[in-house]
């Protein structure tokens, strides 16, 4: 079966995209996976300047999942240009992910990688920098949209919180004229430790991904599809197989990230896209058959 | 497949598996189940002779309820240590666990293990000519008295601490630990600071030049 | 060590509560657990007539915790007074669970069972009935608390969802002078079967509960007193064992319930209580003397 | 401790432990492993014998990652079935466990049973004087055939449903299955609607009169 699927008008091979972080820059991720296999890559999310991130630990174990701290480390977007945009594999879809503090910082970076992407993700929810995250602000939400879409034609992705309302950040992206979300980033989430009474993280919280917080993510792609029929999703958080990336296409999701998996473990990628290839002709649907299906009353 | 020998109260766990691959000392695996941890745990090379791969694990975590079961290891991650001239090796606790695999390989000079308790000391394998304490002294004490100037050490950050701080004329690497999540450079956890930036246990690791490594850069 | 811990004058002999619900109206428990033994014991929610509750599936495995739609069945408060009351134990505190719709509920039932209450817990956040939680609206919020405030002088708790900022939940209910909040309900989720495309439970979202869920719990329980030094906070959600106690104790609660690890194994909870009292032991410390040591710089 | 038979395309386990309490047909136990998974699941018995306590698993689920380790049982749970005379045992898929146990311990006029496939068919104990079905005939059809009016059931929901409409004449009793959590009473997670209102299957059941029971109330 047909495991391909457009969104705005950018040609997918397959829904199966990494997320923006846990893989960094692709560098070593392509030593284990070859990116002729996937849908699409996003890169690890850049800013104007070098970010040094967190001070460690920047992790901690959880049961079935992981709570990070790392602070947006990155190169800066000039270093990155000139290090690893030459490396972006064209054999799949190039994301990039975009951050930063104001409109201006966002605007900068999208105008300096554009057109090195074939899409841009726009990080309006990180939960490790700062104090509030940028997307629980609506006003600085629009002037950062408006701003990099000024600098590109190439479609933008807006990156959403898991902790706020998705419907209320949804109305914002789509009054922007955005027209796919990525649903979402990771939740907050803090640890403590009972031998020095402290938290584990110097910043209190960090982000929680991980299959334990899948459920989250799925009801909240639910929600967005039953709000905003032409809103695209990409669903993310928690994928480790096949079944997973056939909930979240049943719950709405045209397209699904995985980033803790593929982390872990980068051939399982690989697996879950032969799986999903069996499951597909186990049903004999295509892909694009499923996406959404729930919202039309299931499998007839 | 594999074996697990427990020590006397249960605090220490040697894992033993048949592994017919390489590993050089200073590299590390990770380990699970296929149950969990969710994030399988990095460990260092203990031992590996005759096809058999030993790790030295400490009880009490999550990975512990899962060793029971068929393990998965995944490695070797992290990058060899080349032979030291006249080495002193120092651990600490279960820090002994490459430490004990580099001076099988390599050999030593000089080695001062410090040991939380006797029950770990009485469990691993020591050669004959080296000094151990038990708290309260520590190896740090100890290395003062050493004339050897070459310091290769695995233990608690502190110890890290205390040898750079009251030993300022030694060469001295230290094997670090972060914990970690990727093991292939990718996810920027398992961060340390050094003269030149950030770099990372896993890729640019796990031994580093303590004179290069912002030791205060961590919130413990 | 000394366990015991008093809140807005009610003396608990230890921290460890029941949370309302997965362990119904105690009947049952109680041929497991001698209520002598746990600090208290809060009644599933009672509305004011009774109330089915929704067709099954209400329950949906999912890894490291349970997805729920209940939907609040209970007998009404006339039956629960009639039939449960009479059995509840003086031995702990008993916590009776107040629900509605509207101010007039939640004030009808408070004033029916506050004479067999050592406290009133005003349910504000259950996912699995009508459309949105009932503290995702100051007004109607304020309204039933001071509606609650009117029938009785026993204090009373108010159970915040873990869906909405906590912070500004918890403005609401300290601006209607309420001194103590739960956080808090089960976190809304989803799962969809991928033989029929549909989701596995008839209203979509249901309720997540279990170890998975605790780091997000943790972290609101540390906002929530960071910004709220007055407010006596209950922790809740996914905890199996005393070090999970802990945790929320140094994060800022008071009081910590349990209730699915209760449910699955009602003999936990005593192991739990054992399990603290041993680590309180070892640090040489009372219990009230860990609450929210994480905002005094941990232990020293 | 336990022992596994799996079946020969792996769809099914028979899990065999020692067991010196007692259960009755209709009891149920909860199962897990110390690692998981976290929500014990409820599982008939199949066979009790001798100390011997038998499970008959559908595989696939979570649970099967589990059954390798030490099992944690839990029970025995519901209300034990009370002998019925003259009965006609219907059984499908494995919802054969409880049916066999019944039989077992009180015996059985006639019996049919409905198999997905051969493999289940071939995996377990069929007593002799009994008719089988494989897809796409249903027990149902069959069970019009027979003369027996008391009629003890446990198979999927529609099998229930379908013998409850072409069989209005008969006593059906079957045993629910519903997803449990607590298996106490507790939670109110096991519902079925009856003419009294709602029962839970663990505490009422898990054996009802298909009479008194709405089965058209559920979303599935
Ligand atoms: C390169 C490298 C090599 C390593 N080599 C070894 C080795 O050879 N041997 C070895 O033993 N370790 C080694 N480690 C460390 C090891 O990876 C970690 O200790 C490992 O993550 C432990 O996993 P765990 O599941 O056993 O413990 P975890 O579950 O992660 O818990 C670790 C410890 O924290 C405690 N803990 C859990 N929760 C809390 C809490 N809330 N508050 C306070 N304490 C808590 C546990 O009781 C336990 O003692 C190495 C690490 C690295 C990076
Ligand atoms: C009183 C009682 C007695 C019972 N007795 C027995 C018995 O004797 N034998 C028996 O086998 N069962 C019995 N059951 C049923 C059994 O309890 C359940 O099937 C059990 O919960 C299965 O647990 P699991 O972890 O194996 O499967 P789960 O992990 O809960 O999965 C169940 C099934 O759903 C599938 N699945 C998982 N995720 C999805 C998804 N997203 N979409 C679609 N499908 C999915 C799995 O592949 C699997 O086939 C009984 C139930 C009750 C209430
Ligand atoms: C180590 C790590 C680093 C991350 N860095 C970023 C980032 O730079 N930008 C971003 O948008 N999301 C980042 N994320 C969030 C992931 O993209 C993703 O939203 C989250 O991990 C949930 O998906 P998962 O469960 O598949 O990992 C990071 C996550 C992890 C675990
Ligand atoms: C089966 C079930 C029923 C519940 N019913 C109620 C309820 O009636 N009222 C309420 O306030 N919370 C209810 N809850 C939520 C719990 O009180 C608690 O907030 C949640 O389960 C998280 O805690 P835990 O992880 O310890 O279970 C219910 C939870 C479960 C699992
Ligand atoms: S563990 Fe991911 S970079 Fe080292
Ligand atoms: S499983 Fe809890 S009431 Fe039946």
């Amino acid at each position: 079966m047909d495991l391909s699927i457009e969104i705005e008008g950018i040609h997918f091979k397959n829904p199966i995209v990494t997320a923006s972080g846990p893989l960094g820059f692709g560098d070593e991720l392509f030593k284990y996976v070859s990116p002729g296999i996937i849908g699409g890559f996003t890169s690890k999310t850049v800013t104007p300047e070098p970010i040094t991130g967190n001070m460690p630990p920047r992790l901690v174990y959880i049961q079935n999942g992981l709570l990070n701290s790392i602070g947006l480390q990155n190169p800066g977007v000039d270093l990155f240009i000139q290090k690893t945009v030459p490396f972006l594999s064209k054999a799949c879809v190039r994301i990039i992910s975009v951050g930063g503090e104001n409109p201006e910082d966002f605007a900068d970076v999208t105008r300096k990688v554009e057109k090195f992407a074939d899409m841009i993700e726009v990080n309006l929810s990180c939960p490790n920098v700062g104090g509030k995250v940028i997307v629980s602000d609506s006003q600085l939400t629009k002037e950062i949209l408006s701003g990099c879409k000024a600098m590109t034609k190439k479609p933008l992705i807006a990156k959403l919180s898991l902790d706020l309302d998705v419907v209320r950040q949804s109305q914002i992206i789509s009054d922007s004229g955005i027209k796919i979300v990525n649903i979402g980033n990771s939740i907050q989430g803090a640890r403590f430790n009972f031998k020095t009474g402290k938290p584990f993280l110097k910043h209190v919280k960090g982000g929680l991904s991980g299959p334990a917080f899948m459920p989250i993510a799925l009801w909240k792609v639910y929600q967005v599809k039953e709000a905003f029929e032409d809103l695209m999703v990409i669903g993310l958080g928690g994928v480790t197989k096949a079944e997973d990336v056939m909930e979240y296409a049943i719950a709405g999701a045209s397209i699904v990230e995985i980033g803790t998996q593929t982390m872990i473990d980068p051939k399982s990628i690989q697996k879950i896209i032969e799986d999903l290839k069996n499951m597909l002709e186990a049903l004999k649907l295509d892909f694009k058959a499923i996406v959404n299906v729930s919202h039309r009353g299931g499998f007839r | 497949m594999e074996m697990l020998k427990i020590s006397e109260k249960g605090s220490y766990v040697l894992l033993e598996l048949p592994y017919n691959g390489k590993a050089m000392p200073g590299q590390f695996f990770t380990i699970k189940a296929k149950t969990g941890p969710y994030i399988p745990r990095p460990f260092s090379v203990y031992e590996l002779k005759d096809g058999n791969l030993k790790f030295l694990i400490k009880a009490g975590g999550e990975m512990q309820q899962f060793l029971n079961e068929d393990i998965i290891i995944d490695g070797p991650f992290g990058n060899p240590i080349s032979k030291i001239d006249d080495v002193l090796l120092i651990a600490g606790g279960v820090g002994y666990a490459p430490i004990h695999f580099y001076a099988l390989v390599y050999g030593f000079k000089e080695m001062i293990i410090g040991m939380p308790d006797d029950e770990l000391f009485d469990f691993v394998d020591i050669p004959d000519h080296c000094v151990y304490v038990v708290n309260p002294t520590t190896p740090v004490d100890l290395a003062k008295l050493s004339p050897l100037k070459n310091i290769l050490v695995c233990g608690p950050h502190e110890m890290i601490k205390g040898l750079k701080r009251d030993l300022p004329e030694s060469t001295l690497y230290a094997i670090m630990e972060e914990k970690m999540a990727c093991a292939r450079g990718m996810c920027e956890g398992c961060a340390v600071m050094t003269r030149d930036g950030v770099k990372f246990v896993c890729k640019d690791g796990p031994t580093f030049k303590v004179s290069e490594v912002d030791l205060e850069w961590t919130y413990q």
